[in-house]
């Protein structure tokens, strides 16, 4: 267990319910994206599908500070945020399975989950395209004068596109409630972050933003990363500016499905040492010795989860396929203001 | 009515549009203190301020997605590209952003929202600045595409296009900017998707679009004096393109002559042509023509851009070809 | 002759040309260490070094940009785009500055260079993911644009891409890769602007390219059951297009049908119903049809997705319409 | 008279020749640019036309520091740098009235000026567009293993967009030589640079990308331009590593031709201030008190560029627009290798 290694001298930040709250929102992710893989194997979801599984702590500490009202948009690896964000695994795992209940009317599928009510923006496809999306969002928060912030999340292979540069520079020039949150997981499919991006802190191209703060965290510790969050959310709301967190994290599987753990383009003896930072059993290793969870809480708390991922499945598999006439729907509305 | 320039028409569109709705604002590259490159967005800074006429840098592809973001969450954008031209750019933004996103959200995010600008050929503007995109822009699911060619068609597409809740293109034409036109006093909108018969006659069918109006409506004039007499059906609207108008006006005149701005591989005029061939098979008394712009990147010099444009002669010419009279 | 894959046949032909030539290099995401997203340029770094297989940032509009320069001193980039879904984002430097150099420099810079990779749907991949963009890229003068719809296609067509000294587009397929087919041992080129006759049949002309090939195929050996023998013209070049053999055929079968993978509205299959009414008007005895994608952008979900595509049963409807049988 | 005000105590760099050829390319593109001017009011020229006038400091600065086996790539504001190069007048003259003589035979007009045998790759009409050609050009150097070096000139606006930011971060990361100029002349159009970037000195926009060197200098002293160009050129050819200059310096005229020099985005005043700082009569100004010129040897300079001007505008009337089947040419090369 990583924290034998690394004991925490300090008390774990938060309350305990809020602490456990947090590890089941991980523990759910990763129970989830287990089962999503199960489904895949078996011919249940199709396209691209990108696991989560290693980051959860990003998605669980970045969004477990934000509003309700507050805005989220992401990429195509998006199961884990939709989750932290509170989106349900029946919504989410009809969307996979190209169902009617899904999230999105199985439209979407695993790279484009919305959820209007939750402020969900969705999950996009084109690598750095919602970047600028997001700043549109600061953008309209700011027409409106309201307080809320939009967190953008990226893989770090986004900080090389020009969609990311053209974003950055205008939420700096405008001052837009942008929390621009990079999940640096070291690899943009094959290619290792050095290998695309001439900058070694990802967090620093804030500086070519006048006034953007930028820091980086360890993305496998859920309390770092809530505390990063934190400063990085005063900043956006209070001040209305944007700001850019770089967030330390690892994938642990391949890029997609289709793509191996490791091999090609990193070995196993890194994904091995990796693997000894899981955030999730990080997390668990913690609260067992904080006291907040005995290894029995943790069984009933697998067992809860095992049930309700178990549902989602049941649920996706008895939702009908979406009928013949969806095909011509949702192209346009035929609504005028 | 108001003899006003199609300038002026779009200008009052928009201000008429943003004086309605506040959720409406006007966001691109010198829309604001330089009042427009093309003076479209004259005086709106000053009436309307900051938030609603945007000055944007020089990040087509940036701006266009600040734009879908607004609009997704309940703003009415209008996006300015100084041309299309430039606008390849952000077409990434349009083509898998805009036209998709209610669709890949099983429809829970309409998009509200207008691109609109100059596109097509100038004068002596050479290759990079001188490009007509409609069949592109025609081509993609998920949008409406407007040509508007009169001042009054420009008004009444631009007002129906910001009330759209749809992702709405608005192609001008620099060279259509300071043409004048009659324009009614109070509000009207023109409906889109809805072709305009702009004259008729009864021997050939001339079917265009946009800036090619213009060009048509010399030409029927033209044609007039020598006694043939021709329908001009201004499509005004190419997606979705209003085929029943294509082809009533066929079936009636048993000819057919496609005009249009940009160039003939995979252009509008061709899908007209598909329309035509499929609808009016029986009717057809000669192959349809096209008249389009010559197959080759604007050159800039004055005479070879003459040569490589769509005109007035090269249209009597078709008329005259699928008459049998050449 | 050796039965390879289409994939197969591309990395051959990437190797031969490159062991050829050494000013060929080949760049874009995942080509090197990866071996490719679909594994076409697999083993190809080990033999070239990182300065020929070059991997890139996520960067379209970069990385095509640098392809351009590199062609402007001499240099043969082949830049390979993971799909021709991002390659949006590079459009601009395709459009406004490889097809136009040539011309606006007077002709003083050739662009010796190659842009290729998947095009169209795959399966489930959804909305971003799953577009066909032939008619988008035949539209623009200064390219050329094939579509090899088998691997002895694709290779001996990437090879005459590589060595031309134009621009050209190299539109291939993820459901093509595995698809296997006869590819000679010697070295052959097939040349760009020739259409491919790829069955003979005297009842009906289908017109086609890329990976509809394999469709109509597939519908040709359908139709044969039922005595119905079709023409299966394979364009396999979309521009400049070989409109002779498309000529040739239809006023031998006196009916035609267009399939193609993208949209209808203003796609190839527009323009080839062009060539033909033109060319073949008083030789038709039906009306052409065309088999497209739906209008709508590409759903996820498997039973949508499938309806959306155009297929084998489509293709024999048309076909069995246009000789009046249904 | 500048020089008056701002006395320059030390001895001009440079022998007299040079600084007399330095003067000469400078007086040279200005009078040029007037010529250019008279021509479009007369309808000689037509389509988009922007005068350099107020630059030539940075033309002259940066290009006479270059070799003849350099490269050179601009924008459409590219009258300046072609002359400098050493392209004719009349070659530039003749392409500007659309004429068959033209550098680019009278297709490419006032933005696109091309001349192969010079090395110059074009004035190019995309904003930001060419940064990455630049960056083809520097790969194509560096796979040849050649020590040129390509300069890469842009107007300020081109630091926010996208394709600037993906050609930086690629030239800096495989280490090209490739010099990026931005030409500050504080308005994009109607804009003002600081309404557009997010950043006040636009050089350290360099440190977004590791080990990219980064500098600013004033553009309206010619010998301060050449200094800065020498450095950014050292580590490029040598170190064979990508350099980006912030030359400042100021467009006396209109944006283009339809513009007016001054009222709607920027004041007279300004610009009467900025004048002061002319680019040409302060290199005269010093030149005279350096003992390297007289008045007398000016007029003559004068006379003879007059005389070069008018040449340039008579042959290019002369010179017969292109034949009708110059339109067809071109398209594409019948040629493969
Ligand atoms: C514009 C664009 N280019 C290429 C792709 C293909 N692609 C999908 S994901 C990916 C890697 C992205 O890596 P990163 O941003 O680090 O995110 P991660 O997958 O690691 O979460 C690539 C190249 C794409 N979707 N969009
Ligand atoms: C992508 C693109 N967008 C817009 C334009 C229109 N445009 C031409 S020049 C220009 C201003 C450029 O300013 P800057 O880069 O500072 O160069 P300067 O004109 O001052 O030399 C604009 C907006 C264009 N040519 N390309
Ligand atoms: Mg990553
Ligand atoms: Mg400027």
């Amino acid at each position: 267990m990583a924290s034998k290694k690394r004991p925490d001298p300090r008390a774990l930040p938060g309350d305990p319910v809020l602490r456990r709250a947090l590890f089941h929102s991980m523990l759910l992710q990763r129970r989830f994206e287990e089962k999503v893989g199960e489904a895949y194997a078996l011919g249940k979801i199709g396209g691209f599908c990108h696991l989560y599984i290693g980051q959860e702590a990003v998605s669980t500490g970045v969004l477990s500070m934000l509003r309700p009202d507050d805005y989220v948009i992401t990429t195509y690896r998006d199961h884990g945020q939709a989750l932290a964000r509170g989106m349900t695994p029946r919504g989410i795992m009809a969307e996979l399975f190209g169902r009617i209940d899904g999230c999105s009317r199985g439209k979407g599928g695993s790279m484009h989950l919305f959820d209007r009510n939750l402020n969900f923006l969705g999950g996009h496809g084109i690598v750095g395209g919602h970047v600028p999306v997001a700043a549109g969002v600061g953008f309209a928060i700011k027409y409106r004068g309201g307080d809320q912030v939009i967190v953008c999340f990226m893989g770090e292979s986004v900080v090389n596109t020009g969609a990311f540069h053209e974003a950055l520079n205008m939420a700096a020039l405008w001052k837009l409630p942008c929390l621009f949150v990079i999940e640096n997981n070291k690899y943009g499919m094959g290619t290792a972050v050095e290998r695309a991006a001439a900058i070694k802190d990802l967090d620093r191209r804030a500086d070519a933003y006048q006034g953007m703060h930028g820091e980086h965290v360890d993305g496998q510790d859920v309390f770092a990363v809530r505390e990063a969050t934190e400063r990085a959310l005063e900043i956006c709301r209070k001040e209305s500016r944007p700001a850019l967190l770089e967030i330390r994290t690892y994938r642990f599987m391949g890029h997609s499905m289709s793509d191996a753990v490791s091999g090609t383009y990193r070995t196993k003896a890194e994904l091995d040492e990796q693997l000894k930072r899981d955030p999730v059993w990080m997390m668990k290793a913690r609260m067992l010795e904080a006291g907040d969870l005995s290894e029995a809480d943790v069984q009933e708390m697998e067992r809860e989860i095992k049930t309700i991922c178990q549902d989602a499945w049941d649920f996706a598999d008895a939702s009908p396929e979406p009928p013949a006439e969806a095909l011509y729907e949702d192209v346009l509305v035929d609504t005028v203001s | 009515m108001a003899i006003i320039t199609y300038r002026e028409a779009l200008n009052q569109a928009l201000r008429e549009e943003m004086g309605r709705d506040d959720r409406v604002f006007l966001m691109g590259e010198e829309v604001g203190v330089y009042n427009g490159a093309y003076k479209v967005s004259k005086g709106l800074l000053d009436e309307f301020g900051e938030m609603r006429v945007v000055d944007t840098p020089i990040t087509e592809l940036g701006f266009a997605g600040v734009g879908v973001g607004a609009a997704m969450v309940g703003l009415r954008p209008v996006i300015e590209f100084m041309t299309w031209n430039f606008a390849l750019l952000a077409i990434d933004q349009v083509v898998n952003a805009a036209a998709k996103m209610l669709y890949m959200s099983g429809g829970q995010y309409p998009m509200p929202m207008v691109f609109r600008g100059p596109n097509g050929a100038a004068l002596q503007l050479s290759a990079q600045h001188s490009q007509a995109f409609e069949s592109w822009l025609a081509h993609i699911p998920g949008l409406k595409v407007v040509t508007p060619g009169t001042p009054y068609d420009a008004k009444g597409l631009l007002k129906a296009a910001i009330r759209d809740d749809n992702p709405v293109i608005v192609l001008e034409g620099e060279m259509l900017y300071n043409t004048k036109g009659e324009v009614p006093e109070t509000e009207y909108l023109v409906p889109i998707g809805k072709a305009d018969l702009k004259r008729e006659g009864g021997d050939c069918s001339i079917i265009t679009n946009g800036k090619m109006v213009l060009v048509a409506m010399n030409a029927a004039d033209q044609l007039a004096k020598d006694g043939i007499r021709v329908d001009v059906v201004d499509l005004r609207t190419v997606r979705p393109m209003d085929v029943e108008a294509i082809v009533t006006s066929v079936r009636k005149t048993n000819r057919a002559v496609v005009l249009e701005e940009g160039w003939e591989i995979a252009g509008i005029g061709a899908q007209v042509v598909d329309y035509i061939q499929r609808e009016c098979f029986d009717h057809l008394d000669a192959p349809v023509l096209r008249v389009h712009q010559e197959d080759v990147p604007m050159p800039y010099a004055k005479g070879l851009e003459k040569r490589a444009k769509p005109d007035l002669q090269k249209t009597i010419a078709a008329v005259r070809k699928v008459m049998y009279l050449d």
